[in-house]
């Protein structure tokens, strides 16, 4: 198993392994969208209350979901990255940032933009928005203090560093509803033993809560092969890769 | 032990010799609180409501003008490279300059807060429940604002950096402390005291270990 | 070859293998092999920035090589690793000294931080540096030379057997020189060592330091 | 004229080196303006209330924390010596300075204010009223404030000692700019803005000169 | 003593007459009588703390000096004057170099405010003091030697009569300190005086300097 992961880790084998698996990945995403598009918008039924303005929640909340979940990652990743100095890893914590923090803003436009007919405001600064909005300011700190320090492998340490004391955001977005009176909504569909919410609207819910994350793995790939190559400038497979594309 | 004493005396001295410039924070928030009603023109009745805010504003904003100091000094005259290079564990030094950060720029706040809040016609059982959120809450914007320092101090162009990362992780305090002041009179606030102790018992635990993590990556 | 006639320990207290340094996107010097032995004097010869002061926080562990690796007293050196700090004192071209303590402020915390202290009290240190009647002035009104003398008495209060000093004369007269001469003779003597830069001839009355050159191809 | 455009251009690459802090006084103006929302809780008509007076108090303390940059780095690395001993006269190279400084600090804060008055909820009446008192004040404040600084500069601990001086001559600014947009929808604001208009041509002909004799002292 | 062959003008630049200097309350000398002329280089002999770094700042006109009075040109030197200025150039411990912007942004500055301008270009005079590759790179990134290299090419590009140096040499290589002895040579050729200070013996090749001891009593 550790074998294994550190010969997966190591860039070279990624960065072919990568390059084959992505576009299936891709794929594979697509399909889901449509799908879940496709249940959402056209066969669920409009809310008995709120119309056709809910059918935003097949956007909204998996990109809030994702916008966690990046997080998450990042920081796990960055964890081992400061502690085995896996270089895979920092590219896999330094390359979600971007995803993640554009999960973030879609997340906070839909439910702003929900808000509206919902709430009757674009933004209050409940718990659970505000929350959220430091979510995005935590992705920008990361993303700013890796562009702001010169040197790659110090800047993807403090970057990393940061994102790891960032984590403790993430049980706040979550309960926020609980722990305070919010306006936003109690959670509906997590609930782990029966979600108040029906089956129409649950599966295409959930189709495209997978599809968001398998789109978030093939970009992942994608910048992450990019990455590698960057960082590796100088090894020897990283050259012979070069001159084997240059004479095209 | 030994080194622990000798760093928080050490930038107590150093607070004392610079006295003008360590008042700062404290200057700045009498500041800002001062010119609220000035600026704001307001009726008595909205000046009490938005008092606790206001406080709290001031003091945040006072300790983030004041964060820079806690290494930026060090960094530029290489003390901070004789603290790494030091046999003594860096966490241990870190806690100490947190330790004294706090008592020259939070421990005036909370000070002060008394008289000012007079000022400003703040209920005085509001005024418990002020002093007790600043009491709690201020260490916890000192800690965690070390880690932002430690990680930006290798920059020069630090500033805003320091204000992007930080500030995030502070704004948790500060919904907490002023939703508690706001709750005074009336609504239990027990529940925000608890969790700004929580806050800074983890702080003053893991922010030592991350700032200490933060300052050798980036000093390198 | 031995320069100097003192008892020279065997085995090296530091060990550079093939170290190679870089600063921002260049390399400054690849696979340098240097040992540093107790009783012994090096000093790094290069033009300004060959990476003479880079190579020196290298070597305290204040910033990872680029490749290669570090050993001390024969054993692989982390970065961080209190038991080799507690053996090394740094000087660099910053000198660590608060301009707004006195010079005995300064000391007091240098000995808290730096773990053994020599037997050297901090008035000791200074009269020997020839600053002992500025010890209860800030160091800001000192003039350069004076702040460098307060730096370097460091040296003196706490116990180390590795000096890593980067152009340890700048601003000092040449009664400030000799003092640094005597003091680096007592402790290698002492059985300590000294890696140290300078760009002038260092002509140390009874050191005669060993000269290790880092310009491009050396 | 020569060494005017020299310095001006000098100091707008500088602050766009430093870019990161350069934006400070705009990112700390907007956190100030952000956090109020947020500490304060207010409802929706006490936020209107308030919004001129806040907006007026973030551009003073912006202004306030970047002034120190106006001369500390050229005194810390020798560049200021060597203006002084520059053939050219010095209250124009100050002069430059100045400007810079408001080009660096006061503009951003005029471009950003009609965003986030929006958010604010100021209505579109005094909208127009903030624009013209920020246009009108922020040059003033920082010729005030180059005098403030140059007399502070060659002081370690300048830092209270430089809020002391320039705060008093910055008050009558922020009451004639707040009262008159707070005056906006409906009473006649001109004479409040003709007067910060005769504030800003009296400091920007007598500032730089006594900016200039404070610096030659306080450099000695 | 004349100890240059070169053509020195009969009539001093400056001159100096009955001048004390005092830091804080403490005198540091008193009644230096110094004249500088056209064609010689003047070298401040003095140990640490004896006053060198204040003299030169008091001869331009950066302090006032405690007692006694400044001449240029037989006249008297008012503080401030910018005809005096425009023939001064000062480098000093802090060399007055923007570490954010690079060599050629601090020279363009330096020759916008230093009045009459050499022919020398920017690139002409980084180039003579060997760093002309570095020239786009921000000065922060350079060595310390590279840093007092920008410095000193202010002197190629400014043209002036009197040049005030504290310690040109610290942190030059050999080959930079021979570079600024030609500088300084070529300077004074042309009928130019310079007042430096330096702890180490200036072996300048073709220049000897006029020794001006400010020590206790001197
Ligand atoms: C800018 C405004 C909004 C933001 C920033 C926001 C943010 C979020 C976040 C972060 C989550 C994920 C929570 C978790 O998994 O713990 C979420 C879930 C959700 N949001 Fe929003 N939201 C906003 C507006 C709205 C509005 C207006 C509605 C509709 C009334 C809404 C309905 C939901 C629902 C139903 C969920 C799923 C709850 C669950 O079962 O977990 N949101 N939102
Ligand atoms: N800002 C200050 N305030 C008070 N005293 C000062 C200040 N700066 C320097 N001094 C004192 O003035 C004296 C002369 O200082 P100066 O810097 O002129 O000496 P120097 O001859 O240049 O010495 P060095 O060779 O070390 O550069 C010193 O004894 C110093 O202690
Ligand atoms: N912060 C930095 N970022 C990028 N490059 C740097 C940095 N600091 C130094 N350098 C470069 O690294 C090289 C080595 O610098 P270093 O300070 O080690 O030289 P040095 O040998 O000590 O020179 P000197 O004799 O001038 O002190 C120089 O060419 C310099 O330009
Ligand atoms: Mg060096
Ligand atoms: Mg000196």
């Amino acid at each position: 198993m550790w074998a294994f992961l550190h010969r997966f880790a190591s860039p070279p084998h990624f960065y072919r392994r990568a390059g084959a698996i992505a576009p299936w990945l891709g794929w594979i995403c697509l399909g889901l969208m449509a799908a879940g598009l496709y249940g959402g918008l056209v066969v669920a039924p409009p809310d008995y209350q709120q119309g056709e303005s809910y059918r935003i929640i097949f956007v909204h909340v998996p990109s809030a979901w994702m916008s966690m979940f990046v997080y998450v990652v990042m920081a796990g990743a960055s964890a081992i990255a400061l502690i085995w100095r896996i270089k895979l890893a920092e590219v896999i914590a330094i390359e979600s940032a971007p995803v993640g923090a554009s999960f973030t803003f879609l997340a906070l436009v839909t439910g702003s933009l929900w808000g509206k007919p919902m709430w009757g405001t674009y933004w209050v600064w409940d718990a659970r928005l505000t929350s959220e909005l430091i979510l995005l300011f935590l992705y920008f700190g990361v993303m700013g203090l890796y562009a702001a320090i010169e040197d790659r492998r110090t800047a993807g340490r403090a970057a990393g560093l940061f994102a790891i004391v960032g984590v403790v955001n993430i049980p706040i977005i979550h309960y926020s509803v609980e722990w305070w009176h919010t306006l936003h909504q109690g959670p509906t569909v997590t609930k782990l033993s029966a979600p108040s919410i029906h089956v129409s609207m649950l599966v295409p819910l959930l189709l495209m809560a997978v599809s968001f994350k398998l789109f978030y793995v093939t970009v992942l790939l994608h910048r992450a092969r990019c990455g590698v190559l960057e960082r590796g400038r100088n090894a020897g497979w990283v050259r012979s890769l070069l001159a084997r594309t240059e004479p095209e | 032990m030994n080194a622990f004493i000798a760093i928080v005396r050490r930038d107590l001295l150093l607070a004392m010799r610079h006295r003008a410039e360590a008042a700062n924070p404290l200057l700045f928030f009498v500041i800002v609180v001062a010119l609220v009603p000035l600026g704001l023109n307001p009726r008595r009745e909205t000046l009490e409501l938005i008092a606790p805010g206001v406080f709290w504003i001031g003091a945040l904003l006072a300790t983030l003008l004041s964060l820079e100091r806690m290494f930026r000094s060090d960094f530029d005259d290489g003390s901070l490279e004789l603290m790494l290079i030091s046999p003594q564990p860096l966490p241990l030094i870190v806690l100490a300059k947190i330790l004294a950060h706090w008592l020259v720029t939070g421990l005036p706040l909370v000070l002060a807060a008394p008289p000012i809040a007079l000022l400003l016609g703040l209920p005085t059982s509001s005024l418990a429940v002020l002093l007790t959120t600043l009491v709690l809450g201020t260490p916890t914007l000192s800690a965690v604002g070390a880690i932002g320092v430690a990680l930006t101090v290798g920059l020069r162009r630090g500033g805003m950096l320091l204000s992007l990362l930080v500030l995030p992780l502070y704004i948790p305090v500060l919904i907490f402390a002023a939703s508690a002041v706001s709750a005074a009179d009336g609504l239990p606030v027990t529940g925000q005291l608890y969790l700004l102790g929580a806050l800074a018992v983890l702080s003053f635990t893991l922010a030592p270990l991350a700032a200490a993590a933060a300052l050798r990556i980036s000093v390198s | 070859m031995p320069q100097t006639e003192l008892h020279r320990d065997r085995n090296p207290l530091l060990e550079a293998v093939d170290l190679s340094c870089s600063r921002g996107h260049r390399t400054l010097f690849e696979n340098l092999a240097l040992q540093v032995s107790g009783g012994e004097v090096v000093q790094i010869l290069g033009a300004n920035g060959s990476g003479k002061t880079t190579l020196l926080r290298v070597l305290c562990g204040l910033q990872p090589p680029a490749a290669g690796s570090l050993r001390w007293r024969g054993r692989d050196m982390s970065p961080g690793a209190p038991e080799v700090y507690a053996e090394v004192q740094f000087i660099g071209h910053a000198g660590g000294v608060k301009l707004d303590l006195t010079p005995r402020e300064n000391l007091d915390v240098a000995i808290a931080l730096g773990g053994r202290p020599t037997g050297t009290t901090v008035a000791t240190a200074l009269a020997r540096l020839g600053i002992g009647k500025f010890g209860r002035r800030p160091v800001r009104t000192l003039s350069a030379g004076q702040r460098q003398r307060v730096a370097l008495a460091r040296l003196l209060t706490c116990a180390s057997l590795l000096w890593v000093l980067d152009e340890p004369f700048t601003a000092l007269d040449a009664d400030g020189v000799s003092i640094v001469d005597a003091m680096l003779y007592e402790h290698i003597r002492a059985g300590g060592a000294a890696i140290i830069t300078s760009h002038h001839p260092v002509a140390l009355g009874r050191v005669t330091p060993r000269p290790v050159s880092i310009d491009a191809g050396a």
